[in-house]
Order: structure tokens, then C-alpha cells, then sequence
């Protein structure tokens, strides 16, 4: 009788396991808050929100006269960055070059937002831009200078960053593509360059067949 | 264990404890931690590193002024520092060698700068006079010679 | 069965004959080498104390940071841990009725090991090849053998360590259901402590090797300093836990009284073990890279020794009181007249546990945020070091002298000898006092240590310090006094006594007192404990500054 | 009752909102800190609860597995990197951590240590130390932030207490299989 009961507590302890890390992980799919998060953004496609950009040439417009019904390719960065940042930079530049010359500029354009406004001047961003091969049109880097609106735009997009108090920020990376009505499309995995821009090239491949 | 060994134990955990409450306080409610700056240099590149290509102190606000300091075997730089009196001086130092020292006699400065590391403390110096400053921190033959002053006027 | 048979057998010889001579051997030999370097340490402190306050000028040919390197090295780091061993291990083959000859081979080997890096590394101080002071924190750079030598001391220490743990394994096994003897005890807890704590400084020293040599290029100073810290600080807790052995079981019986409840006593060793290693971070209160709240933590974990140190006070009061009162003292004060004042064996440790007073207040305020910023690197913290193991240590240790050797040696304690030995007790307090307070109060003046000469361009600040250097060559100079004469009383009683036999003064628990728990035995809970203690403190700060480290620091000579 | 009290208090100060907040500040002290130290706090109130109900704990958990797993359940949900980072932003989920961790890890721990044999007991420490070892490895190598929280070093540096802590668990096992710890009881 009692192997009887302990046998059941067993199951009972197993089942209630199994219940616990299917609902904590979304049916183990995202053991990590930045997976869960990527899980829950592709499952709601949030709206851009509306920000004003100042661009590496002093230009200043909103996202949506920047992107003008044309697919946008993101990132956000700060300049100061010795770690991630200069990767995703790198890796954002060899997208853009994998992505059929017909496409960049009329399809798509691609983006590089800083969230540090207060060093990142449009003479710092001219600069940097030059290290990765940005033409500054087609591939433009940008600052936010309102405060609640890079606020609202990295929650909105799930961006966490956490100033070290050093100077330094540590924060979450990853390819976003946002669509023509500025919905977020895909987000992508930054270390995987040849997928992230296959993934690109097939929804605007798929685009120009229609 | 006896009734009178459990109130001694008692006694040395509550002193222990009521100190700690005293030393947090004053740490963290008061502001007065012991210098523990956590920006870092290239220790062989101070020379080239900003604020530390230009040693030398500067007003930076009403009667307060910045310190930007190297220590070296041995010496100072800048050195003989003058400030009117009452004025608060905050020193930015880093080393260009060895550890050393930075203790100001008859206050309570005193800091550790080391190799790498950039140390901050701040001091305002209310009672006019020349006061010493030396190195505290064994940093070669001519250690004992490793000193300048501040002059407060 | 056998082998019960044999130890028995071994247990009964040893009755007879008082001493095993092949152990003692063991140990008179660590005691020599302990009391060689004291001669020769306690001369460079004279030669730095009188340099230091003026009254004499070095010839060109050796300068001030070399002896002081030399002091530091032979006293802090050699003299004490040589009598440490010689002590510990002849309180082992007496606790545990022999060593075994295989921990006898470990003892030698250690000792030659011990030997062998003592010669290297001040080979290398009188070369001036490496006057970086016993701390030598990089980048200042010594000589590689220097660091090499200390690798050979380290590797000493840790054979003499495994020596005291299979010995005491050993006798574990044979001995099922009953408690080690205490001192065997506070041997464990001593070699368990020494093992841990020399890990930080083992790594430290081999990372610095190939940087000395040149074939890596820089090094993390801070994590250099970090290290020997975690050592440096254990050590000194150490010799105190030494001390404390003595003060806890042998104290008592010379003055005809028992110890302390069991029980509270394996709790404290047990305690000072488990809380010390991290104590060495006050050492860095004033360091830039570490967080005001690490340092906090690190002042919470520091001060925690100072609860089995309260309890060791009570101890020894509740101990001497009831000796007192059982030889007839009345009233409240009474029982202190009946104290043996007149034989050195209680003298000199009694002093040296009153010592403990202002030694440990004084460690309170090292400890401590804000005041720890007055006195950190001035001569208050040499004061307090020389009140601590100069006299807390060194002075119990000296008591220690004028039964252990006698013993050892097959020889007796003469009342001429105790006469000198109340007399070099007298010296060495006042010595003590003179020096270790001047200390104190130049610090608070302001008084850097480990200056050479100097009263920097004559500044009146500097100046105002020079009596109190007066006052501190004086009492160097009694130091010194004291060493010849307790150099002179080692050689005696090691070699000219009258043959006979003397007592291991082991004390015996109160009537009726219950025996200690089974419990406390279990060192591998204890060391598992300290390891956690170990990395509570530590992993936060090292990994920090690891991973947030500057470039490092190329090796650097500045002598 | 003594006991019972001592962790009561000690789960109150957790409760504290100023020390949740402290002690969740820091990502080494959250996880190696706060969680076991809630865990105590259950362990230590069980005392009562078992008393109060000896006939559930007899019924359900005779021989201590079921407790064992359950607590071996709670404690490895909340070293999913992902849980850590919910508790702090998610209010379910952090109530969830303060009731999980005393009640469903400390009491049925306290319930089931003393039931469970030495070879289980062994097995509960093998697999903690296999998986300590494994997430301090994760935390140590992985080059992203795994925890949107809390900074790189912070994830470093709890790898490293992952490792240390799996050290000591190893060599605690390793002196009870080769210790004799029959006269220690």
C-alpha cells in the first residue's frame, strides 16, 4: 500500500515537472529570457514606433520618411563599444554585401541606431561608419537624441541595455528586419551571416516574384 | 555549552554586528567608502592617455578644483600644488610604474595607485599651510625621497 | 591488531624513555634553524631601526630596502614558521604517542626543501637582486631565483602539512570512538589552515616566475597582491592559532589549573579555520578596482574572527581565575597574586595574551573603513604587527622555548635559566612597548613604513616624527638585547643543561567535564566549509578583476 | 518551535522588499545567496509542518524520492537562466520563487534527506555536481549574455561560483566514500 502511495507521488512530482518547464520555457522552446523574448516579439510583430533619427550627416527625419515603404535591415549599437558591437557591425556589413545589388536602396535599406545619443554625435557616427563600410545612404547610422523615444523604441523591440557604470553598456544583439508597414518581420541570429541574409534575400526574392 | 559562554558569544555577535551597522552607514548613507575607483589605464601608455597627457590641475567649479596626477619612481607631476583655502581638490591619479602611495600627513588621505588602475579621492582643505604629501607604498631606492607638498593658502 | 600492538608498544617506550629521539631530532633541528634566523633577523632589525631613526648610515656597499626585505623574509616568513613546524610536530608525536616514519621522511624532506629556498631567496636579497620586500608585489621585479626559492619554501610547507594529516589519519583508524588529544587537534587545524592559505600565494608566485624570467610580458598586479594577501594575512592568523594551542592547553597546567571546556575550545579552532583566509582583504581597503561593497563584505568577513578571539579571552580569563581561586585567591581580584609570576613557562605567554588586547583592538581599526585610511601603510601598522606576533606569538613562543627545548634536548630547566628567562621576558616587553608604541603614534602622526632616513627636505611634519624614531631605536636596541639573550638560553638548554627529564605540560580537562563531541572531527566538513568561505570572497572580486583588467604591468626594477 | 521561528524570521527578511532588491542586485548573490538562503528558511520551518502533519509526510513520501525529486525539480527550474531573469521582471514569477524555493525545495529536503539511502543520497550529489559543473561551464564559455539582467562579468563570475561550488560538493562527496563516517553520528 504505501509502495502504492509513493509510487503516485512520484507521478504526481514528475507530472508537476513536466507542467512547470513546459509553461517556464513555452513548451521548451526558450530556456533563455532573450529566446523568450525573440519567441514572444516574432509572435506579436510589434510596430516601429515613431522616432526622429539624426543621421551621420547631421540629416534629421523620421523612421518612416527613412524607410518609405521599403524593408528596413537593423541594429543597435553604441560607438564606444569595444565588445559585441564592432562583430555586429562587421557582420551587418557582410549581409549588406550578400544581399543582389538590385535590391539595396529600392527593396531595402539598412539601419544602425545608437542608443548612447550623448557621445555618439554626428562626427562620431561619420567616423565610425567609415570602419565598416556604411555608404551613409544606403546604410545609414543614426541617433536617437529624444530620450523617450529610444526608451519607447527599445522596449518596444525588446533591447536591454544596462549601463556597467564604467562607460560601457552591456546589451542583447540580433538582426532585426523590419516589413514594408513597419511590423518586425524576422529577428536573426547576428553570428550567422550567410543565413540571416538567405533569410533577407528570400522575402524580397519572394516580393519581386509576385 | 554553559548558560554564561552563550551570553559572551551573544555579546561578541551583537558587537560585531552593531559595528558593521556602523561601518555600512558611514560608508554607504554618509559617502565616506575608502577611495575605490574602478576605471582602468594601459599602465604603459599613461603619457598618451587622456586626462593623463596633460598633468595639472585645473579649476573646475566655485573654490573646487581637479587634480589630474601621475606617480613615478619617484616623484609627483604635477608637484607643489597651490590652493586657496577651502577649496575641495579632487585628484584623478594613476602610476606609470610600480604601486605607490598617495598619503597626505595630518589628513586622512591616503590611497593606493597602482599600475593600471586610475584612483580618485577628494579632500578639502580648510586650515591653511604646507602640507606633506609622500608615498607610503615601497616603490624603489629612492623612496624615502618621494615626496612634494600642498600649498594652502 | 598488530599494528595496535606495535604503537602501544611504541606508546610505552616513549613513557619510558620521556622523548622519542628520532622525532625530537625532527624537531630540534626546525627549532635550530628558527632561533639562527632570529639572531640574524633580529640584527637587521636593529641595523633598520637605527638607520631609520638617523643614528647610524649604512655602508654603501648594502642598502635599506635589502635589509628590511632580509628582516622581513627571515623573521615573518622563516622564524616563525620553522619553530611552527618544530613546535607542532613535537606536540604531534607527544599527542599521538610517535610519528610515523613516513611522516618523519615527510618532515625531513620539508626541511630540506625548506632549507634549500630560504638559501636562494635571501641569496638573491644579499645579491640585490631582489629588494622588493617580503610582499614583493609586482611589477616590481626580483630576481627569478628569488621566486623560485619561495616556490621551494611553499613546497615545505605543504609536505609538512601531508606529513601532519596522514599521521593524524593514521591514528584516526587505530583509534575508533575516541577524540584526538587536543593538541593534535590544533595541529590539524594549524597544517588544514597553512595548506588552504598557501594556495594563493603558490599561484602567485608561479605566474610571476616566467614573468620575471621575461618569457611573458606583463601581469595582473592586482590579482598579485590579491593572492599574496590571501596568504599573507592567513599566515599571521596562523602563528596566532599556534599561540592559541599553547595558551588553551598548556598554560593551564603550568600553573596548576585545567583547561577549558572541550568542547568551546575545538569550536574556536575550528571557527579560525573555517573564517580566516578571507581576512587578508583589509589589507586592500584603499585599492582602486574593488568595489566599496566588496570591501564592505570583506571588513564583515574580517572582523568575524574576532568572535572566536572574544571566546578565547573568556576562555583563559574563566581558566586563570579558577586556578587562582583553587591555590587559595580570594575576593575579586585575589586569584591574580596566586598566579606563578615568577616562572617564565607562565610569564612570558601571559604577556603575550595581554598583548593580545591592544593587538587586537589595534587590528579592529586596520579593519575598519574609515580608520584603516589614518594609519593604512604609516608605522602604526608595523606597531601593530610587532605587538601581535612580536609579542602575542613570539613571546608564547619564547615561553614555549623553556620547556619544549629542555624536553627535547633530555634536559632540565635550571632556576639560573628561568632567572634569565624572567629577565629576557622584562627586556623584551619593555623593548616591545618602546618600539610598538612609538610606532603606533608616529603613524597617527602620519609616519610612513618602510621608509628609509628621511625627513623630506626638512618639512616640519617630518620632523615632528623624529622623537618618536628615537624612541623606536631604543626599544630596537632592547630587541635586540632580548635576542642574544634567548639565542643564549636556546643553546643552553639544547646543549649544556644538566641531563634530565622534563614534562610535556599537557593540561587535563576540569572533573566531570563531558568530552568533546564527535563531531568536531569531521575535517572534511571543515574544509569544505572554508572553501565555500574562501570563494564567497573571492570569486566576485578576482573574477572582476580578470575580466575587467587593464593591460598589464612589464617586470620593473627601481633599485 | 525554535526552529520553526528561526526560519520564519529568516524568510520574512527575505520578504523585505529593500533586501530582495539588494540581494537580487547582484547575479552571483541572487542565485548563490538568496535562493539557498530560502531554501534554509523551509528547511528550517519543516520542522513544525511535519509535526503538524506526520501522516501526509509518511503517506506521500515514505521513502524520500518523491521529496528528493521535487526538490531537485524546484532547484533546477531556477537555474534555467530564463526563470532568473523573469523573477526579476515578472511579479508572478518572482512570488513563484518565494514560495517554490522554501516550500517545495527546503521541506520536502528536510522530509526526505534523512529518508532517502547513502546510494541515493550520493546519486542527489553526483547529479548536482554534474549539473553545477555544466552550468558553470555555460555561464564561463558562452560569449552572449544569457541573462538580459545582468552584465557579462556578472554571468562570468557566477560560472565560476557554479564551478566552485561543484568543487566543494566533490571533494564533501569524495571524503564521505573514502572517510570512515560511522562514529561521527
Amino acid at each position: 500500500m504505501k509502495k502504492h502511495h509513493n509510487a503516485i507521488a512520484i507521478i504526481v512530482v514528475l507530472l508537476f515537472g513536466t507542467v512547470l518547464f513546459y509553461i517556464g520555457t513555452d513548451g521548451f522552446r526558450a530556456f533563455t529570457a532573450e529566446s523568450a523574448r525573440t519567441y514572444k516579439l516574432l509572435q506579436d510583430k510589434p510596430v516601429f514606433p515613431s522616432v526622429t533619427l539624426e543621421d551621420s550627416q547631421n540629416r534629421s527625419y523620421t523612421f518612416k520618411e527613412f524607410a518609405d515603404g521599403k524593408y528596413v535591415f537593423l541594429t543597435f549599437m553604441y560607438t564606444s563599444c569595444t565588445t559585441v558591437c564592432p562583430q555586429l557591425e562587421m557582420n551587418m556589413a557582410q549581409v549588406y554585401a550578400l544581399i543582389p545589388d538590385s535590391y539595396i536602396g529600392k527593396d531595402i535599406v539598412f539601419l544602425s541606431i545608437s542608443f548612447d545619443p550623448e557621445r555618439d554625435d554626428p562626427k562620431t557616427l561619420a567616423k565610425y561608419r567609415t570602419y565598416f563600410g556604411s555608404d551613409g545612404e544606403t546604410w545609414r547610422m543614426a541617433r536617437i537624441t529624444n530620450k523617450e523615444e529610444l526608451k519607447e523604441l527599445l522596449d518596444r523591440l525588446g533591447v536591454v541595455v544596462i549601463p556597467d557604470g564604467n562607460g560601457n553598456f552591456t546589451h542583447n544583439s540580433a538582426f532585426y528586419l523590419i516589413g514594408k508597414q513597419g511590423h518586425l518581420l524576422e529577428m536573426m541570429d547576428f553570428t550567422n551571416i550567410d543565413e540571416a541574409a538567405s533569410t533577407v534575400a528570400a522575402i524580397l526574392n519572394e516580393e519581386a516574384g509576385e | 555549552m554553559h548558560r554564561l559562554e552563550e551570553m559572551w558569544i551573544a555579546i561578541s555577535t551583537g558587537i560585531l554586528i552593531i559595528f558593521m551597522v556602523v561601518v555600512g552607514y558611514q560608508t554607504f548613507a554618509l559617502g565616506m567608502g575608502p577611495p575605490s575607483n574602478k576605471e582602468t589605464i594601459d599602465p604603459q601608455k599613461v603619457d598618451q592617455t587622456e586626462p593623463f597627457d596633460e598633468p595639472g590641475i585645473s579649476k573646475i567649479g566655485d573654490n573646487e578644483y581637479e587634480v589630474v596626477m601621475t606617480l613615478q619612481a619617484f616623484g609627483f607631476t604635477p608637484n607643489n600644488i597651490e590652493v586657496p583655502a577651502g577649496a575641495k581638490v579632487n585628484f584623478i591619479m594613476t602610476s606609470k610604474d610600480v604601486t605607490h602611495g598617495f598619503q597626505i600627513a595630518g589628513t586622512n588621505i591616503n590611497a593606493m595607485v597602482m599600475p593600471g588602475h586610475i584612483q580618485k579621492i577628494s579632500h578639502t582643505f580648510d586650515k591653511p599651510g604646507e602640507y606633506l604629501v609622500l608615498c607610503n607604498e615601497y616603490c624603489g631606492t629612492g623612496h624615502q625621497l618621494m615626496s612634494t607638498t600642498i600649498t594652502v593658502k | 591488531m598488530k599494528q595496535t600492538q606495535a604503537l602501544n608498544l611504541q606508546q610505552k617506550t616513549i613513557k619510558a624513555l620521556g622523548v622519542n629521539t628520532s622525532d625530537a631530532k625532527v624537531s630540534l633541528s626546525y627549532l635550530s634553524v628558527a632561533f639562527l634566523t632570529l639572531l640574524i633577523g633580529g640584527i637587521l632589525g636593529l641595523v633598520q631601526g637605527l638607520e631609520r631613526a638617523g643614528l647610524m648610515e649604512l655602508p654603501p656597499w648594502i642598502n635599506y630596502y635589502q635589509v628590511l626585505t632580509a628582516h622581513g623574509i627571515l623573521l615573518l616568513l622563516v622564524f616563525s614558521t620553522t619553530f611552527t613546524i618544530g613546535y607542532q610536530y613535537a606536540n604531534l608525536s607527544h599527542a599521538l604517542g610517535g610519528l610515523l616514519p613516513k611522516v618523519r621522511k615527510f618532515a625531513w624532506t620539508g626541511f630540506i626543501l625548506m632549507v634549500i629556498g630560504v638559501v636562494l631567496a635571501v641569496t638573491m636579497v644579499v645579491l640585490n637582486e631582489a629588494s622588493v620586500l617580503y610582499t614583493f608585489y609586482p611589477p616590481l621585479a626580483a630576481h627569478p631565483v628569488f621566486y623560485i626559492g619561495l616556490v621551494f619554501v611553499v613546497l615545505g610547507i605543504f609536505a609538512c602539512c601531508i606529513g601532519v594529516f596522514i599521521n593524524y589519519r593514521h591514528w584516526r583508524k587505530n583509534h575508533p570512538g575516541q577524540t584526538t588529544p587536543l593538541l593534535a587537534f590544533f595541529a590539524m587545524g594549524v597544517f588544514v589552515l597553512w595548506f588552504f592559505a598557501s594556495i594563493g600565494v603558490t599561484v602567485e608566485v608561479l605566474t610571476l616566475i616566467p614573468w620575471s624570467m621575461g618569457i611573458v610580458e606583463t601581469t595582473n598586479v592586482m590579482v598579485g597582491r590579491t593572492l599574496f594577501w590571501w596568504f599573507g594575512h592567513s599566515l599571521v592568523n596562523i602563528w596566532y592559532l599556534v599561540a592559541t594551542s599553547a595558551w588553551y592547553v598548556i598554560v593551564p597546567k603550568i600553573i596548576g589549573g585545567r583547561h577549558f571546556n572541550e568542547k568551546l575550545i575545538r569550536l574556536v579552532v575550528i571557527l579560525l579555520v573555517i573564517l580566516n583566509i578571507p581576512g587578508g582583504f583589509h589589507h586592500q581597503i584603499i585599492d582602486p578596482g574593488i568595489s566599496e561593497s566588496i570591501k564592505f563584505l570583506h571588513v564583515f568577513m574580517s572582523l568575524s574572527i574576532a568572535v572566536p578571539s572574544l571566546m578565547t579571552a573568556f576562555a583563559m580569563f574563566a581558566v586563570l581565575e579558577r586556578a587562582g581561586r583553587r591555590k587559595g585567591g580570594k575576593g575579586l581580584l585575589g586569584w591574580i597574586g596566586k598566579l606563578p609570576w615568577g616562572d617564565v613557562r607562565f610569564l612570558a605567554p601571559m604577556i603575550a595574551m595581554i598583548a593580545f588586547i591592544p593587538g587586537g583592538a589595534g587590528g579592529i581599526v586596520n579593519t575598519s573603513n574609515q580608520m584603516n585610511q589614518v594609519i593604512h601603510n604609516t608605522l602604526w601598522v608595523v606597531g601593530h604587527f610587532h605587538v601581535t606576533v612580536g609579542m602575542s606569538v613570539v613571546m608564547t613562543f619564547f615561553g614555549i622555548c623553556y620547556w619544549l627545548i629542555p624536553y627535547l634536548a633530555k634536559r632540565k630547566l635550571t632556576p639560573q635559566m628561568n632567572r634569565l628567562g624572567v629577565i629576557q621576558t622584562i627586556i623584551w616587553t619593555v623593548g616591545m612597548i618602546l618600539m610598538a608604541g612609538s610606532q603606533h603614534l608616529a603613524g597617527l602622526l602620519g609616519d610612513p613604513r618602510r621608509t628609509s632616513y628621511t625627513t623630506y627636505g626638512d618639512h616640519p611634519t617630518a620632523l615632528s616624527w623624529v622623537p618618536y624614531e628615537y624612541v623606536m631605536g631604543i626599544g630596537a636596541t632592547l630587541l635586540l638585547l632580548g635576542v642574544i639573550i634567548q639565542v643564549y638560553a636556546v643553546i643552553n638548554m639544547m646543549f649544556f643543561a644538566p641531563k634530565g627529564k622534563t614534562a610535556f605540560p599537557v593540561s587535563e580537562p576540569e572533573d566531570g567535564a563531558p568530552s568533546a563531541p564527535m563531531w568536531t572531527e569531521r575535517w572534511g566538513l571543515w574544509v569544505v566549509l572554508l572553501l565555500m568561505v574562501v570563494a564567497m570572497a573571492y570569486v566576485v572580486p578576482i573574477v572582476d578583476m580578470i575580466v575587467n583588467a587593464p593591460p598589464g604591468s612589464p617586470p620593473i626594477r627601481t633599485w | 518551535m525554535k526552529q520553526f521561528l528561526y526560519g520564519l524570521v529568516l524568510y520574512l527578511f527575505l520578504l523585505l522588499p529593500p533586501v530582495a532588491a539588494l540581494l537580487e542586485s547582484i547575479m552571483i548573490i541572487h542565485m548563490h545567496m538568496q535562493m539557498p538562503l530560502l531554501i534554509l528558511s523551509g528547511f528550517l520551518m519543516a520542522r513544525l509542518i511535519q509535526l503538524k502533519f506526520p501522516d501526509f509526510f509518511r503517506k506521500w513520501n515514505s521513502n524520500g524520492v518523491p521529496g528528493i525529486m521535487l526538490f531537485s525539480i524546484i532547484l533546477v527550474y531556477w537555474m534555467i537562466p530564463r526563470t532568473m531573469d523573469e523573477a526579476l521582471t515578472i511579479e508572478a514569477s518572482e512570488l513563484f520563487k518565494f514560495i517554490s524555493l522554501p516550500f517545495l525545495a527546503g521541506v520536502p529536503l528536510r522530509d526526505s534527506w534523512k529518508k532517502i539511502s547513502s546510494a541515493g543520497k550520493n546519486s542527489v550529489f553526483i547529479i548536482f555536481i554534474i549539473l553545477f559543473s555544466l552550468m558553470g561551464w555555460l555561464y564561463i564559455a558562452a560569449d552572449e549574455q544569457i541573462c538580459n539582467n545582468y552584465l557579462r562579468v556578472d554571468q562570468i563570475t557566477l560560472g565560476w561560483g557554479y564551478v566552485t561550488m561543484a568543487v566543494c560538493m566533490a571533494i564533501y562527496v569524495i571524503q564521505l566514500i573514502f572517510g570512515d563516517h560511522s562514529e561521527y553520528k
